[in-house]
Protein backbone atom coordinates (compact mmCIF):
# COMPACT_ATOMS: atom_id res chain seq x y z
CA UNK A 1 0.00 0.00 0.00
CA UNK A 2 2.85 2.32 0.59
CA UNK A 3 3.83 2.24 -3.13
CA UNK A 4 0.65 3.96 -3.86
CA UNK A 5 0.55 6.65 -1.02
CA UNK A 6 -0.34 10.43 -1.75
CA UNK A 7 0.21 13.14 1.15
CA UNK A 8 -2.99 15.58 0.40
CA UNK A 9 -2.80 18.66 2.44
CA UNK A 10 -5.88 20.81 3.15
CA UNK A 11 -5.65 24.70 3.89
CA UNK A 12 -7.92 27.39 4.84
CA UNK A 13 -11.84 26.45 4.73
CA UNK A 14 -10.79 23.26 3.13
CA UNK A 15 -9.06 22.02 6.14
CA UNK A 16 -11.46 23.66 8.55
CA UNK A 17 -14.11 21.51 7.28
CA UNK A 18 -12.27 18.51 6.51
CA UNK A 19 -11.05 19.14 10.21
CA UNK A 20 -7.81 18.07 8.53
CA UNK A 21 -4.46 19.60 7.89
CA UNK A 22 -2.34 16.75 6.18
CA UNK A 23 -3.39 12.93 5.32
CA UNK A 24 -1.32 10.08 3.71
CA UNK A 25 -4.12 8.06 1.64
CA UNK A 26 -3.67 5.38 -0.98
CA UNK A 27 -6.07 5.63 -3.90
CA UNK A 28 -7.14 2.59 -5.93
CA UNK A 29 -5.08 2.13 -8.99
CA UNK A 30 -8.00 3.80 -11.08
CA UNK A 31 -7.48 6.95 -9.71
CA UNK A 32 -4.86 8.82 -11.76
CA UNK A 33 -5.84 12.32 -11.88
CA UNK A 34 -6.55 14.77 -9.68
CA UNK A 35 -10.01 15.56 -10.62
CA UNK A 36 -10.72 11.80 -9.73
CA UNK A 37 -8.49 12.10 -6.69
CA UNK A 38 -10.67 14.56 -5.26
CA UNK A 39 -14.13 13.37 -5.85
CA UNK A 40 -12.29 9.79 -4.25
CA UNK A 41 -11.65 12.02 -1.16
CA UNK A 42 -15.37 13.27 -0.84
CA UNK A 43 -16.15 9.49 0.33
CA UNK A 44 -13.30 9.93 3.28
CA UNK A 45 -16.29 11.23 5.68
CA UNK A 46 -19.02 13.91 5.63
CA UNK A 47 -16.52 16.73 6.49
CA UNK A 48 -14.34 15.57 2.70
CA UNK A 49 -18.16 15.64 0.97
CA UNK A 50 -18.68 19.18 2.30
CA UNK A 51 -15.16 20.95 1.60
CA UNK A 52 -15.01 19.59 -2.19
CA UNK A 53 -18.90 19.45 -3.28
CA UNK A 54 -18.21 22.48 -5.08
CA UNK A 55 -15.01 21.54 -6.93
CA UNK A 56 -14.85 24.91 -8.82
CA UNK A 57 -14.42 26.87 -5.94
CA UNK A 58 -11.17 24.82 -5.07
CA UNK A 59 -7.70 25.37 -6.72
CA UNK A 60 -5.29 22.09 -6.75
CA UNK A 61 -0.93 22.05 -6.85
CA UNK A 62 0.41 18.87 -7.21
CA UNK A 63 4.29 18.91 -5.96
CA UNK A 64 3.67 22.32 -4.75
CA UNK A 65 2.84 23.60 -8.61
CA UNK A 66 -0.91 24.92 -9.59
CA UNK A 67 -2.61 22.37 -12.04
CA UNK A 68 -5.95 21.53 -13.32
CA UNK A 69 -7.77 18.64 -12.77
CA UNK A 70 -6.81 16.44 -15.82
CA UNK A 71 -3.29 16.78 -14.01
CA UNK A 72 -1.96 13.26 -13.60
CA UNK A 73 -1.51 11.88 -9.78
CA UNK A 74 1.30 9.98 -9.08
CA UNK A 75 2.61 7.87 -6.23
CA UNK A 76 4.55 9.94 -3.82
CA UNK A 77 3.15 13.39 -4.94
CA UNK A 78 2.20 15.96 -2.25
CA UNK A 79 -1.76 16.79 -3.78
CA UNK A 80 -2.66 20.34 -1.71
CA UNK A 81 -6.24 21.27 -2.01
CA UNK A 82 -7.15 24.90 -0.53
CA UNK A 83 -9.18 27.80 -2.03
CA UNK A 84 -8.36 30.98 -4.27
CA UNK A 85 -5.43 33.09 -2.89
CA UNK A 86 -6.21 36.52 -0.52
CA UNK A 87 -2.85 37.33 0.75
CA UNK A 88 -1.53 40.61 0.08
CA UNK B 1 15.23 38.57 -2.52
CA UNK B 2 11.62 37.10 -1.01
CA UNK B 3 10.63 36.70 2.50
CA UNK B 4 8.13 34.67 4.20
CA UNK B 5 8.10 35.45 7.98
CA UNK B 6 5.74 35.81 11.12
CA UNK B 7 8.00 39.00 12.35
CA UNK B 8 7.07 42.25 11.26
CA UNK B 9 9.63 44.20 9.43
CA UNK B 10 11.51 47.55 9.18
CA UNK B 11 10.61 49.51 6.20
CA UNK B 12 12.93 52.05 5.64
CA UNK B 13 15.97 49.49 7.24
CA UNK B 14 15.08 47.58 4.74
CA UNK B 15 14.48 50.36 1.57
CA UNK B 16 17.78 51.77 2.99
CA UNK B 17 19.70 48.76 2.34
CA UNK B 18 18.64 47.77 -0.78
CA UNK B 19 19.98 51.32 -1.68
CA UNK B 20 22.97 51.73 -0.13
CA UNK B 21 25.58 52.09 -2.80
CA UNK B 22 23.87 51.69 -6.04
CA UNK B 23 24.10 54.66 -7.60
CA UNK B 24 22.48 53.13 -10.74
CA UNK B 25 19.23 53.30 -8.96
CA UNK B 26 16.96 56.05 -10.01
CA UNK B 27 13.87 55.26 -8.69
CA UNK B 28 12.72 53.14 -5.55
CA UNK B 29 8.76 51.91 -5.62
CA UNK B 30 7.69 50.28 -2.38
CA UNK B 31 4.15 49.52 -1.54
CA UNK B 32 2.98 48.25 2.43
CA UNK B 33 -0.32 46.40 2.63
CA UNK B 34 -1.68 46.49 6.31
CA UNK B 35 -4.04 45.04 8.08
CA UNK B 36 -7.02 48.08 8.23
CA UNK B 37 -10.44 48.17 10.44
CA UNK B 38 -13.51 47.18 8.66
CA UNK B 39 -15.57 50.12 7.70
CA UNK B 40 -19.48 50.20 8.59
CA UNK B 41 -20.82 49.01 5.27
CA UNK B 42 -18.18 45.68 5.67
CA UNK B 43 -19.45 45.16 9.32
CA UNK B 44 -16.76 47.76 11.08
CA UNK B 45 -18.04 49.35 14.39
CA UNK B 46 -21.12 51.30 13.55
CA UNK B 47 -22.68 47.82 11.94
CA UNK B 48 -21.53 45.80 14.21
CA UNK B 49 -18.91 43.33 14.16
CA UNK B 50 -15.59 45.56 13.61
CA UNK B 51 -12.17 43.70 12.61
CA UNK B 52 -10.48 42.04 16.19
CA UNK B 53 -7.37 40.41 13.63
CA UNK B 54 -6.69 38.70 10.41
CA UNK B 55 -4.75 35.66 10.43
CA UNK B 56 -2.97 34.67 7.34
CA UNK B 57 -2.23 30.90 6.48
CA UNK B 58 0.24 29.75 3.45
CA UNK B 59 1.51 26.92 2.06
CA UNK B 60 5.07 26.42 3.55
CA UNK B 61 7.70 25.48 0.51
CA UNK B 62 5.09 26.39 -1.96
CA UNK B 63 4.97 30.27 -0.93
CA UNK B 64 8.60 30.83 -1.18
CA UNK B 65 8.37 29.06 -4.93
CA UNK B 66 5.65 31.23 -5.77
CA UNK B 67 7.25 34.16 -5.09
CA UNK B 68 10.53 33.41 -6.36
CA UNK B 69 8.88 32.98 -9.69
CA UNK B 70 6.92 36.35 -9.63
CA UNK B 71 9.85 38.21 -8.67
CA UNK B 72 12.10 36.20 -11.73
CA UNK B 73 8.69 37.07 -13.81
CA UNK B 74 9.00 41.03 -13.10
CA UNK B 75 13.03 40.81 -13.28
CA UNK B 76 12.55 39.50 -16.71
CA UNK B 77 9.98 41.97 -17.74
CA UNK B 78 11.53 45.09 -16.49
CA UNK B 79 14.85 46.13 -16.14
CA UNK B 80 15.02 46.29 -12.28
CA UNK B 81 18.47 46.53 -10.28
CA UNK B 82 17.13 45.05 -7.04
CA UNK B 83 13.58 43.38 -5.98
CA UNK B 84 12.11 42.65 -2.70
CA UNK B 85 9.31 41.29 -1.40
CA UNK B 86 8.37 40.15 2.00
CA UNK B 87 5.35 38.84 3.44
CA UNK B 88 4.39 37.80 6.86
CA UNK B 89 2.29 34.70 8.54
CA UNK B 90 0.13 34.32 11.60
CA UNK B 91 -2.26 36.50 13.58
CA UNK B 92 -1.92 40.55 13.12
CA UNK B 93 -4.18 42.73 14.61
CA UNK B 94 -5.48 46.27 12.92
CA UNK B 95 -2.11 48.39 11.83
CA UNK B 96 -0.17 45.80 11.70
CA UNK B 97 1.54 45.12 8.57
CA UNK B 98 1.27 42.33 6.17
CA UNK B 99 3.34 42.60 3.25
CA UNK B 100 6.43 45.24 1.89
CA UNK B 101 7.63 45.03 -1.79
CA UNK B 102 10.09 47.37 -2.89
CA UNK B 103 11.67 47.69 -6.44
CA UNK B 104 14.58 49.87 -7.91
CA UNK B 105 15.45 50.75 -11.06
CA UNK B 106 17.22 53.37 -13.16
CA UNK B 107 13.85 54.93 -14.57
CA UNK B 108 10.79 55.46 -12.39
CA UNK B 109 8.24 53.95 -14.60
CA UNK B 110 10.01 50.55 -14.45
CA UNK B 111 10.06 50.88 -10.70
CA UNK B 112 6.82 51.73 -10.60
CA UNK B 113 4.72 49.07 -13.01
CA UNK B 114 6.88 45.94 -11.33
CA UNK B 115 6.05 47.10 -7.97
CA UNK B 116 2.38 47.09 -8.95
CA UNK B 117 2.93 43.81 -11.38
CA UNK B 118 4.39 42.52 -7.74
CA UNK B 119 1.38 43.03 -5.49
CA UNK B 120 -1.18 41.62 -8.23
CA UNK B 121 0.84 38.39 -8.79
CA UNK B 122 1.01 37.97 -5.17
CA UNK B 123 -2.54 38.79 -4.57
CA UNK B 124 -3.66 35.82 -7.15
CA UNK B 125 -0.96 33.52 -7.09
CA UNK B 126 0.87 33.35 -3.51
CA UNK B 127 -0.93 30.68 -1.44
CA UNK B 128 -1.85 32.65 1.19
CA UNK B 129 -5.12 32.30 3.34
CA UNK B 130 -7.33 35.44 5.16
CA UNK B 131 -9.45 34.77 8.27
CA UNK B 132 -10.94 37.57 9.71
CA UNK B 133 -11.76 37.44 13.44
CA UNK B 134 -14.77 39.96 14.35
CA UNK B 135 -17.06 39.78 17.47
CA UNK B 136 -19.40 37.39 15.80
CA UNK B 137 -16.43 34.50 14.88
CA UNK B 138 -13.91 34.00 12.40
CA UNK B 139 -14.76 33.44 8.29
CA UNK B 140 -12.23 32.91 5.44
CA UNK B 141 -11.91 35.87 3.24
CA UNK B 142 -13.10 35.34 0.24
CA UNK B 143 -11.15 36.16 -3.11
CA UNK B 144 -12.00 39.31 -5.37
CA UNK B 145 -13.11 39.78 -8.34
CA UNK B 146 -10.89 42.96 -8.73
CA UNK B 147 -7.97 41.33 -7.43
CA UNK B 148 -8.02 38.66 -10.30
CA UNK B 149 -8.66 41.75 -12.74
CA UNK B 150 -5.60 43.61 -11.80
CA UNK B 151 -3.28 40.52 -12.14
CA UNK B 152 -5.15 40.01 -15.96
CA UNK B 153 -3.93 43.12 -16.73
CA UNK B 154 -0.57 41.87 -16.77
CA UNK B 155 -1.33 39.16 -19.16
CA UNK B 156 -2.75 40.74 -22.16
CA UNK B 157 -0.63 44.00 -22.28
CA UNK B 158 2.62 43.04 -21.72
CA UNK B 159 3.01 46.10 -19.29
CA UNK B 160 6.12 47.20 -20.36
CA UNK B 161 6.11 50.31 -20.96
CA UNK B 162 9.40 51.20 -19.21
CA UNK B 163 11.39 49.79 -22.67
CA UNK B 164 10.07 52.97 -24.68
CA UNK C 1 1.15 67.81 2.98
CA UNK C 2 4.10 68.95 0.78
CA UNK C 3 7.72 70.31 1.88
CA UNK C 4 10.11 72.29 -0.37
CA UNK C 5 13.79 71.73 1.48
CA UNK C 6 17.44 71.54 0.95
CA UNK C 7 17.75 68.78 4.26
CA UNK C 8 17.79 65.17 3.32
CA UNK C 9 14.65 62.99 4.91
CA UNK C 10 13.93 59.75 6.48
CA UNK C 11 11.89 57.70 4.38
CA UNK C 12 11.06 54.86 6.99
CA UNK C 13 10.19 57.26 9.72
CA UNK C 14 7.88 59.95 7.63
CA UNK C 15 6.22 56.78 6.46
CA UNK C 16 6.12 55.46 10.15
CA UNK C 17 4.40 58.77 11.38
CA UNK C 18 2.10 58.66 8.35
CA UNK C 19 0.31 55.33 8.97
CA UNK C 20 1.09 55.22 13.05
CA UNK C 21 -2.68 55.25 14.71
CA UNK C 22 -4.95 55.22 11.05
CA UNK C 23 -6.03 51.68 10.96
CA UNK C 24 -8.14 52.83 8.06
CA UNK C 25 -5.23 52.50 5.85
CA UNK C 26 -4.52 49.34 3.50
CA UNK C 27 -1.99 50.19 1.27
CA UNK C 28 0.80 53.21 1.38
CA UNK C 29 2.23 53.38 -1.60
CA UNK C 30 6.02 55.33 -1.68
CA UNK C 31 7.96 56.37 -4.34
CA UNK C 32 11.84 58.02 -4.00
CA UNK C 33 14.08 59.51 -6.60
CA UNK C 34 17.17 59.30 -6.58
CA UNK C 35 20.22 60.97 -7.98
CA UNK C 36 21.61 58.21 -10.26
CA UNK C 37 24.94 57.60 -11.85
CA UNK C 38 25.04 58.10 -15.72
CA UNK C 39 25.26 54.80 -17.87
CA UNK C 40 27.96 54.65 -20.65
CA UNK C 41 25.58 55.84 -23.18
CA UNK C 42 24.58 58.55 -21.21
CA UNK C 43 28.29 60.20 -20.95
CA UNK C 44 29.05 57.92 -18.00
CA UNK C 45 31.99 56.44 -16.54
CA UNK C 46 32.94 54.63 -19.76
CA UNK C 47 31.78 57.37 -22.15
CA UNK C 48 33.56 59.68 -20.96
CA UNK C 49 32.27 62.23 -18.51
CA UNK C 50 30.02 60.84 -15.17
CA UNK C 51 28.11 62.80 -13.58
CA UNK C 52 29.36 64.57 -10.13
CA UNK C 53 26.52 65.90 -9.21
CA UNK C 54 22.92 67.70 -9.51
CA UNK C 55 21.72 70.83 -9.14
CA UNK C 56 18.18 71.52 -8.40
CA UNK C 57 17.02 75.08 -8.62
CA UNK C 58 13.43 76.17 -7.88
CA UNK C 59 10.99 78.89 -7.34
CA UNK C 60 10.13 79.24 -4.05
CA UNK C 61 6.72 80.32 -3.44
CA UNK C 62 5.25 78.58 -6.74
CA UNK C 63 6.49 75.09 -6.13
CA UNK C 64 4.79 75.26 -2.89
CA UNK C 65 1.80 76.25 -4.72
CA UNK C 66 2.11 74.04 -7.53
CA UNK C 67 3.17 71.28 -5.55
CA UNK C 68 -0.23 71.69 -3.14
CA UNK C 69 -2.43 72.10 -6.25
CA UNK C 70 -1.32 68.37 -6.96
CA UNK C 71 -1.74 66.86 -3.82
CA UNK C 72 -5.12 68.24 -3.99
CA UNK C 73 -5.64 66.93 -7.67
CA UNK C 74 -4.76 63.45 -6.42
CA UNK C 75 -6.97 63.45 -3.51
CA UNK C 76 -9.68 64.49 -5.72
CA UNK C 77 -9.34 61.55 -7.38
CA UNK C 78 -8.57 59.11 -5.59
CA UNK C 79 -10.20 58.19 -1.62
CA UNK C 80 -6.91 58.85 0.25
CA UNK C 81 -6.48 58.86 4.01
CA UNK C 82 -2.95 61.13 3.81
CA UNK C 83 -0.23 62.31 1.39
CA UNK C 84 2.94 63.07 1.83
CA UNK C 85 5.26 64.91 -1.11
CA UNK C 86 8.93 65.77 0.00
CA UNK C 87 10.75 68.09 -2.69
CA UNK C 88 14.62 68.74 -1.86
CA UNK C 89 16.70 71.49 -3.81
CA UNK C 90 20.51 72.53 -3.86
CA UNK C 91 23.30 70.41 -4.99
CA UNK C 92 22.98 66.73 -4.54
CA UNK C 93 25.44 63.92 -5.76
CA UNK C 94 24.90 60.44 -7.02
CA UNK C 95 22.85 58.00 -4.83
CA UNK C 96 21.07 60.86 -2.64
CA UNK C 97 17.57 61.50 -2.56
CA UNK C 98 15.81 64.24 -4.60
CA UNK C 99 12.13 63.37 -3.91
CA UNK C 100 9.64 61.26 -1.92
CA UNK C 101 5.89 60.73 -2.38
CA UNK C 102 3.91 58.17 -0.16
CA UNK C 103 -0.04 57.65 -0.64
CA UNK C 104 -2.38 56.26 2.02
CA UNK C 105 -5.81 54.62 1.15
CA UNK C 106 -7.75 51.84 2.10
CA UNK C 107 -6.93 50.19 -1.18
CA UNK C 108 -3.64 49.55 -3.02
CA UNK C 109 -4.78 50.52 -6.59
CA UNK C 110 -5.90 53.87 -5.32
CA UNK C 111 -2.40 54.19 -3.54
CA UNK C 112 0.17 52.80 -6.20
CA UNK C 113 -2.06 55.35 -9.36
CA UNK C 114 -2.02 58.31 -6.90
CA UNK C 115 1.47 57.78 -6.23
CA UNK C 116 2.54 57.48 -9.96
CA UNK C 117 0.31 60.10 -10.83
CA UNK C 118 1.67 62.64 -7.99
CA UNK C 119 4.78 61.80 -9.61
CA UNK C 120 3.94 62.25 -13.05
CA UNK C 121 2.37 65.84 -12.38
CA UNK C 122 5.33 66.54 -10.35
CA UNK C 123 7.63 65.95 -12.81
CA UNK C 124 5.76 68.37 -15.42
CA UNK C 125 4.16 71.31 -13.27
CA UNK C 126 6.55 72.01 -10.27
CA UNK C 127 8.69 74.18 -11.28
CA UNK C 128 11.98 72.76 -10.47
CA UNK C 129 15.21 72.24 -12.78
CA UNK C 130 18.00 70.30 -12.91
CA UNK C 131 21.15 71.27 -14.02
CA UNK C 132 24.18 68.24 -14.33
CA UNK C 133 27.83 69.07 -13.35
CA UNK C 134 30.13 66.35 -14.99
CA UNK C 135 33.73 66.62 -15.50
CA UNK C 136 33.36 68.69 -18.76
CA UNK C 137 30.79 71.20 -16.94
CA UNK C 138 27.40 72.19 -16.02
CA UNK C 139 24.40 71.88 -18.13
CA UNK C 140 20.75 72.09 -17.73
CA UNK C 141 18.78 68.68 -18.07
CA UNK C 142 16.24 68.82 -21.23
CA UNK C 143 12.65 68.42 -19.95
CA UNK C 144 12.08 64.47 -21.30
CA UNK C 145 8.94 63.60 -23.91
CA UNK C 146 8.83 60.68 -22.00
CA UNK C 147 7.55 62.55 -18.80
CA UNK C 148 4.98 65.17 -21.03
CA UNK C 149 3.53 61.51 -22.04
CA UNK C 150 3.52 60.04 -18.65
CA UNK C 151 1.25 63.06 -17.63
CA UNK C 152 -0.63 63.13 -20.49
CA UNK C 153 -2.61 59.83 -19.99
CA UNK C 154 -3.72 61.73 -16.30
CA UNK C 155 -5.65 63.61 -18.34
CA UNK C 156 -7.36 61.72 -20.74
CA UNK C 157 -8.18 58.70 -18.99
CA UNK C 158 -9.18 60.40 -15.10
CA UNK C 159 -7.09 57.12 -13.97
CA UNK C 160 -9.66 56.70 -11.09
CA UNK C 161 -9.81 52.90 -11.47
CA UNK C 162 -9.64 52.15 -7.73
CA UNK C 163 -13.46 53.39 -8.09
CA UNK C 164 -14.54 49.78 -9.13
CA UNK D 1 7.20 105.01 -13.00
CA UNK D 2 6.78 103.06 -10.02
CA UNK D 3 3.26 102.51 -11.33
CA UNK D 4 4.19 100.53 -14.58
CA UNK D 5 6.71 98.67 -12.71
CA UNK D 6 6.95 94.84 -13.12
CA UNK D 7 8.90 92.35 -11.28
CA UNK D 8 10.67 89.38 -13.50
CA UNK D 9 12.49 86.83 -12.51
CA UNK D 10 14.41 84.05 -14.28
CA UNK D 11 15.35 80.44 -13.81
CA UNK D 12 17.79 78.06 -15.15
CA UNK D 13 19.28 78.79 -17.94
CA UNK D 14 17.58 81.58 -18.64
CA UNK D 15 19.08 82.87 -15.79
CA UNK D 16 21.96 82.02 -16.90
CA UNK D 17 21.76 83.74 -20.44
CA UNK D 18 20.54 86.88 -18.99
CA UNK D 19 22.86 87.05 -16.16
CA UNK D 20 19.90 88.10 -14.50
CA UNK D 21 17.69 86.26 -11.19
CA UNK D 22 15.13 89.20 -10.90
CA UNK D 23 14.72 92.41 -12.27
CA UNK D 24 12.19 94.99 -11.87
CA UNK D 25 11.31 96.69 -15.42
CA UNK D 26 8.56 99.40 -16.06
CA UNK D 27 7.72 98.10 -19.82
CA UNK D 28 5.63 101.11 -21.62
CA UNK D 29 2.34 101.64 -21.36
CA UNK D 30 1.32 99.48 -24.88
CA UNK D 31 2.87 96.35 -23.20
CA UNK D 32 -0.13 94.76 -22.32
CA UNK D 33 0.66 90.42 -22.55
CA UNK D 34 3.09 88.43 -21.48
CA UNK D 35 3.79 87.75 -25.47
CA UNK D 36 4.41 91.52 -26.20
CA UNK D 37 6.54 91.73 -22.45
CA UNK D 38 8.61 89.33 -23.83
CA UNK D 39 9.68 90.71 -27.05
CA UNK D 40 10.54 93.83 -25.35
CA UNK D 41 12.43 92.04 -22.86
CA UNK D 42 14.86 91.53 -25.86
CA UNK D 43 15.84 95.07 -25.98
CA UNK D 44 17.04 94.81 -22.77
CA UNK D 45 20.39 93.63 -23.92
CA UNK D 46 22.11 90.56 -25.48
CA UNK D 47 21.74 87.85 -22.71
CA UNK D 48 18.12 88.87 -22.74
CA UNK D 49 18.17 88.66 -26.75
CA UNK D 50 20.09 85.61 -26.62
CA UNK D 51 17.82 83.89 -23.46
CA UNK D 52 14.38 84.98 -25.05
CA UNK D 53 15.29 83.89 -28.55
CA UNK D 54 12.92 80.76 -29.28
CA UNK D 55 9.66 81.78 -27.13
CA UNK D 56 8.64 78.41 -27.71
CA UNK D 57 11.12 76.68 -25.40
CA UNK D 58 10.01 79.66 -22.39
CA UNK D 59 7.01 78.81 -19.89
CA UNK D 60 5.60 81.91 -18.00
CA UNK D 61 4.08 82.37 -15.00
CA UNK D 62 2.16 85.62 -13.78
CA UNK D 63 2.15 85.92 -9.60
CA UNK D 64 3.12 82.07 -9.46
CA UNK D 65 0.75 80.65 -11.93
CA UNK D 66 1.40 79.38 -15.07
CA UNK D 67 -0.18 81.44 -18.07
CA UNK D 68 -0.24 81.87 -21.71
CA UNK D 69 1.38 84.24 -24.28
CA UNK D 70 -1.47 86.33 -24.18
CA UNK D 71 -2.40 86.74 -20.86
CA UNK D 72 -2.74 90.45 -19.46
CA UNK D 73 0.64 91.74 -17.39
CA UNK D 74 0.09 94.74 -15.41
CA UNK D 75 1.68 97.10 -13.26
CA UNK D 76 2.76 95.06 -9.62
CA UNK D 77 2.93 91.35 -11.45
CA UNK D 78 5.80 88.99 -10.74
CA UNK D 79 6.23 87.65 -14.27
CA UNK D 80 8.87 84.38 -14.14
CA UNK D 81 10.38 82.80 -17.68
CA UNK D 82 11.92 79.88 -16.93
CA UNK D 83 12.31 76.52 -19.31
CA UNK D 84 10.35 72.97 -19.07
CA UNK D 85 10.72 71.92 -15.33
CA UNK D 86 13.18 68.97 -14.90
CA UNK D 87 12.56 67.84 -11.37
CA UNK D 88 11.41 65.04 -9.47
Amino acid sequence: MQDTAVTVLYFAWLKARTGIAQETVAPPPAIVTVGALIEWLKGRSPGHAHALADVATVRVAVNQEYVRLDHPVRPGDEVALFPPVTGG
Amino acid sequence: MIRVQAEDFDVGAEIERLTAGNIRVGGVASFIGLVRAMRPEEGGPDGGGGLKAMTLEHYPGMTERELARIEAEARGRWPLEDVLVIHRYGRLEPGERIVLVVTLSAHRQAAFESCAFLMDWLKTKAPFWKAEETASGTSWVDARATDTRAAERWETSGGNRAAE
